[in-house]
């Protein structure tokens, strides 16, 4: 009776709930498994920047593109948990009235809709940024909730009966002769029983784990962890983004979140993401870089400091230049194994086009003709998570 | 399993620790009230004495002046008085007013409380 | 999103209401029920023949009365309210509903008889 | 780092479906200016991969990592362990209370998410009702949208009294929820909500919620602005002709 292709989905961070809600809009039976809760890992950790792509709009004008049109997608299907408070870049110096033209015409082409405002309009907005600015833009950043907007996803994909086993751990791969992957072991960390989940085809949709999970089926998949601290201050010190006008960099971003601010991040690398120290120094050098930004910040006291480990793709060769743009390892193709799909890089912000993308190439390897329709459909309440009775 | 709210665990309702003052009001008001209410219904089978002439119910009261009975009585006094200084503070704070201080509106309240009692028991005991 | 339709609200406003509202009267009378029976008497408790003579007052049967109605009203309320905090089913509440307003309306009519007997043993 | 470690004692209550819930030790070298979180994740890392536990934002956005701390509900992502113990002490971490434990601290948060979601609670709030009125909100003039305090962390329902025996209750996150919808458009079933055996009158004045709320919701003042919002319409529907709301109907 049951024709539906099956497919497994490891990882219920912002990807995998993304793609299982498409998946399952386009007629699979879609089974998530995830080791912990719905988005514990980075997906959770973000600093909840809405980007509107103005951050890689000088030096990656492809993401810069991808940003904005899912930023204006994802404010209308998923409004629950966005804040819309725009966002301002501003120039403090010389360097940065430089980099000012490259990135007016930089988002110019990318289609990111700015304002040039002066120095007294943008202190009128808000009032307590550092008065050395010079003068900046308005663009239409936002900040979101991390948990609820992969919520809002996965609430979408339980709606249509897509099924997520949290706190479920991926042991092994059941493989079929050489090169077939066809059931997934996992351990049920509740009661600690072992359970076989058989599938037409998994995904792994594990981000900065990507290299691990793929490493239990034998195959290489060149992923970096590369953390970057934030901190959360306990006081909502501007209503707006705030954007240092140059060159990303670390602590240049103030992103207002419910009643606190949230500065980011740094970026180093490390082996294993499972448990990233904090360390200190960093904390101390975001503090006092966002304190140029808003010199509020140096008397509101930290709520909270935190590590996310991004995928950052690309073997060996480090750092922030790599694209950031996701990665979609078909492993029949790279490997000649069958079965196996692997998702790893991107934003929170393009998790939907992630997805969408993935599905399009998922779809066609199980010969479903379904098209995508998550442009168009506003996202399910995220407290139907947990399926109303 | 374990946690579940569940009609069986209402001894917890009664445990104070790792709780603010705001528990101890209820819990002394819930006290009072099932006190009150079983006491209530004994007083009124008992002054079915008074129907029964007068032996009977002098009698009664000469009983009723016994101290450990007295003692019984005083803590109903308290009670009483307890509940209903109490109550007001839930009344007011029920009607929006004053929320934020139910703290000092309580610990106000219960010095009257305090004081009453004290009042109660001095007059009680001194005619004893 | 649809909001429950569970079952039937089984405490309203008015119960609530009822139930404050005569606490607070209760508040008023039984000032005065304790100041007279501790206070003003002598003694601490009324004789026989006090309470007699007590219940000729012309509105003390006629409060005596009202109080054990409100009494029982506030009280009662209470009660179901904390079994209400029990989750109780739907049987077990209705039985609960049936219990307490007969053993209220026995105690009613019991005080209440009790108060005219006193009040015509006084008349004596 | 130079400053001096603390050696603490973490004692985690384990508990697996069919166990018997026990505590088990975790002696811990800690640095007291982390964070609760941050050690249990230490321990799950590093000492004992079966330990399960719930978290997301680790900065206090997202409302998962709500445990019992020493006896009190915390967030644990921001309780610093310094501000529950001392050098040599004890941290007693304990799923929090009136949610059904599924393992270790992992809590299940369906029937209350069910409670939040019947309010259809808007967690995007322009930006002067997402403040209590009685606090100094220099930015209520300001035209934007924010997301509201109440992140969903379920402390208020652990701490609550009379959540402990009713499981119906909607509990004071899901009471102050409506609170917030009515402050912002009357709606008759959202008072019916309120105004219903497990809604409003389920509160016995504990104020319980509002000592351990993480977040500045301060759920007992909003469950009594409710109580107060629905004696002023029941009061005033007494003087209304029926007729308006047959209308609804």
């Amino acid at each position: 009776m049951n024709t539906k292709p099956k497919v497994i989905i490891i990882g219920a961070g912002f990807t995998g709930c993304a793609l299982a809600y498409d998946l399952t809009l386009r007629g699979c039976e879609v089974i998530v498994l995830e080791r912990g809760d719905i988005a514990n890992g980075t997906s959770g950790r973000t600093h909840g920047l809405l980007h509107s792509g103005g951050r890689y709009c000088v030096s990656d004008q492809e993401a810069a593109s991808e940003c904005i049109q899912e930023n204006i997608l994802l404010r209308k299907i998923s409004k629950q948990c966005i804040e819309f408070n725009g966002g301002l870049f501003i120039a403090m110096d010389e360097s940065d009235m430089a980099y000012s033209e490259h990135f007016a015409s930089g988002a110019e082409k990318c289609g990111i809709p700015i304002e040039r405002l002066s120095k007294e309009q943008i202190i009128k907005l808000e009032p307590n940024i550092t008065p050395e600015v010079i003068f900046g833009y308005s663009i239409p950043d936002g900040s979101f909730d991390p948990l609820r907007l992969a919520m809002g996803f996965a609430a979408s994909a339980v709606v249509h009966h897509a099924q997520f086993f949290t706190y479920h751990e991926v042991v092994g791969f059941v493989i079929n002769g050489t090169a077939k992957l066809s059931a997934v072991e996992v351990i049920n960390r509740h009661s600690g029983e072992k359970q076989v989940f058989e599938c037409d085809l998994c995904i792994n949709a594990t981000g900065a784990w990507a290299g691990k999970v793929s490493e239990m089926a034998g195959i290489t998949v060149p992923v970096l962890p590369t953390p970057g601290v934030m901190v959360s201050y306990g006081q909502r010190v501007t209503q707006r983004v705030i954007n240092r006008l140059c060159k990303p960099d670390d602590g240049d971003i103030i992103i207002p979140q419910r009643r606190m601010s949230v500065i980011g991040t740094t970026s180093f690398e490390v082996e294993n993401a499972d448990y990233i120290p904090i360390e200190k120094e960093q904390v101390e050098k975001m503090n006092q870089r966002a304190a140029k930004l808003v010199p509020l910040l140096k008397n509101v006291p930290t709520r909270g400091v935190y590590m996310s480990a991004r995928p950052l793709i690309g073997g060996s060769s480090s750092g922030r230049s790599l694209s950031r743009t996701f990665k979609c390892y078909d492993h029949k193709e790279s490997d000649g194994f069958e079965g196996f799909v692997t998702i790893t890089g991107g934003k929170a912000t393009t998790c939907r086009v992630m997805a969408e993308k993935t599905a399009d190439l998922v779809c066609k390897k199980l010969g479903v003709s379904a098209k995508c329709e998550t442009q168009e459909r506003v996202l399910a309440d995220y407290h139907e998570y947990y399926p109303f009775n | 399993m374990h946690n579940t709210p569940q009609s069986n665990k209402w001894p917890l309702w009664f445990d104070p620790r790792h709780r603010k003052m705001g528990s101890w009001a209820f819990i002394l008001n819930r006290i009072t009230a099932i006190g009150l209410t079983v006491y209530l219904c004994m007083h009124l089978i008992v002054l079915s004495k008074l129907a029964m002439g007068p032996e009977a119910y002098d009698s009664f009261i000469a009983l009723a002046k016994k101290p450990a009975v007295i003692i019984g009585e005083m803590f109903v006094i308290a009670g009483a008085i307890i509940h209903g200084l109490n109550g007001i503070r839930i009344t007011i704070t029920s009607f929006g007013f004053g929320v934020r201080y139910q703290k000092p509106i309580f610990i106000g309240l219960m010095v009257i409380a305090g004081a009453a009692i004290f009042l109660f028991g001095y007059k009680i005991f001194s005619e004893l | 999103m649809l909001i429950r339709t569970g079952p039937k609200n089984r405490e309203n406003f008015w119960l609530w209401f009822t139930k404050i509202a005569a606490g607070f009267l209760i508040i008023f009378l039984l000032g005065i029920h304790l100041i007279v029976n501790h206070l003003i008497v002598p003694g601490g408790l009324l004789s026989y023949r006090q309470v007699l003579a007590y219940y000729q007052i012309p509105f003390i049967p006629i409060m005596e009365v009202f109080f054990l109605i409100i009494v029982f009203t506030h009280s009662f309320i209470g009660v179901r309210s904390i079994i209400l905090d029990l989750n109780p089913s739907k049987r077990v509440l209705s039985i609960v509903d049936v219990a307490l307003v007969s053993v209220a309306f026995i105690f009613i009519v019991y005080g209440t008889w009790l108060v005219i007997v006193v009040y015509q043993l006084g008349r004596l | 780092m130079s400053e001096p470690k603390w050696l603490v004692d973490f004692q985690i209550l384990r508990q697996h479906p069919g166990d018997k819930p026990h505590f088990k030790i975790y002696p811990l070298e800690v640095d007291p200016e982390e964070n609760v979180l941050d050690a249990i994740e230490r321990i799950w890392a590093k000492k004992d991969r079966t330990l399960t536990f719930r978290h997301a934002c680790h900065h206090s956005t997202c409302g998962v990592c709500g445990m019992r701390v020493n006896g009190v509900e915390k967030l644990t992502c921001i309780t610093a362990i310094k501000s529950v113990t001392k050098n040599g002490g004890i941290v007693r971490v304990e799923p929090l209370r009136n949610f059904t434990v599924l393992s270790d601290l992992v809590v299940d948060m369906g029937p209350f998410f069910r409670h939040m979601g019947e309010t259809r609670f808007n967690s995007v709030a322009p930006v002067g009702y997402a403040s209590l009125p009685f606090e100094p909100d220099p930015t209520n003039s300001i035209p934007l949208e924010r997301l509201v305090d109440c992140i969903e962390c379920g402390l208020c329902i652990s701490a609550c009294p009379a959540a402990t025996t009713n499981a119906e209750y909607s509990g004071p996150a899901a009471l102050a929820a409506i609170q917030l919808m009515l402050t912002q458009n009357f709606s008759p079933d959202l008072m019916a909500l309120a105004d219903h055996d497990n809604g409003a009158w389920r509160c016995h004045s504990a104020f319980e919620c509002s000592e351990v709320c993480p977040s500045n919701v301060d759920p007992a003042w909003r469950i009594m602005n409710l109580r107060r919002r629905v004696v002023a319409h029941r009061f005033k529907s007494l003087f209304k002709f029926p007729k308006q709301e047959k209308q609804h109907a």
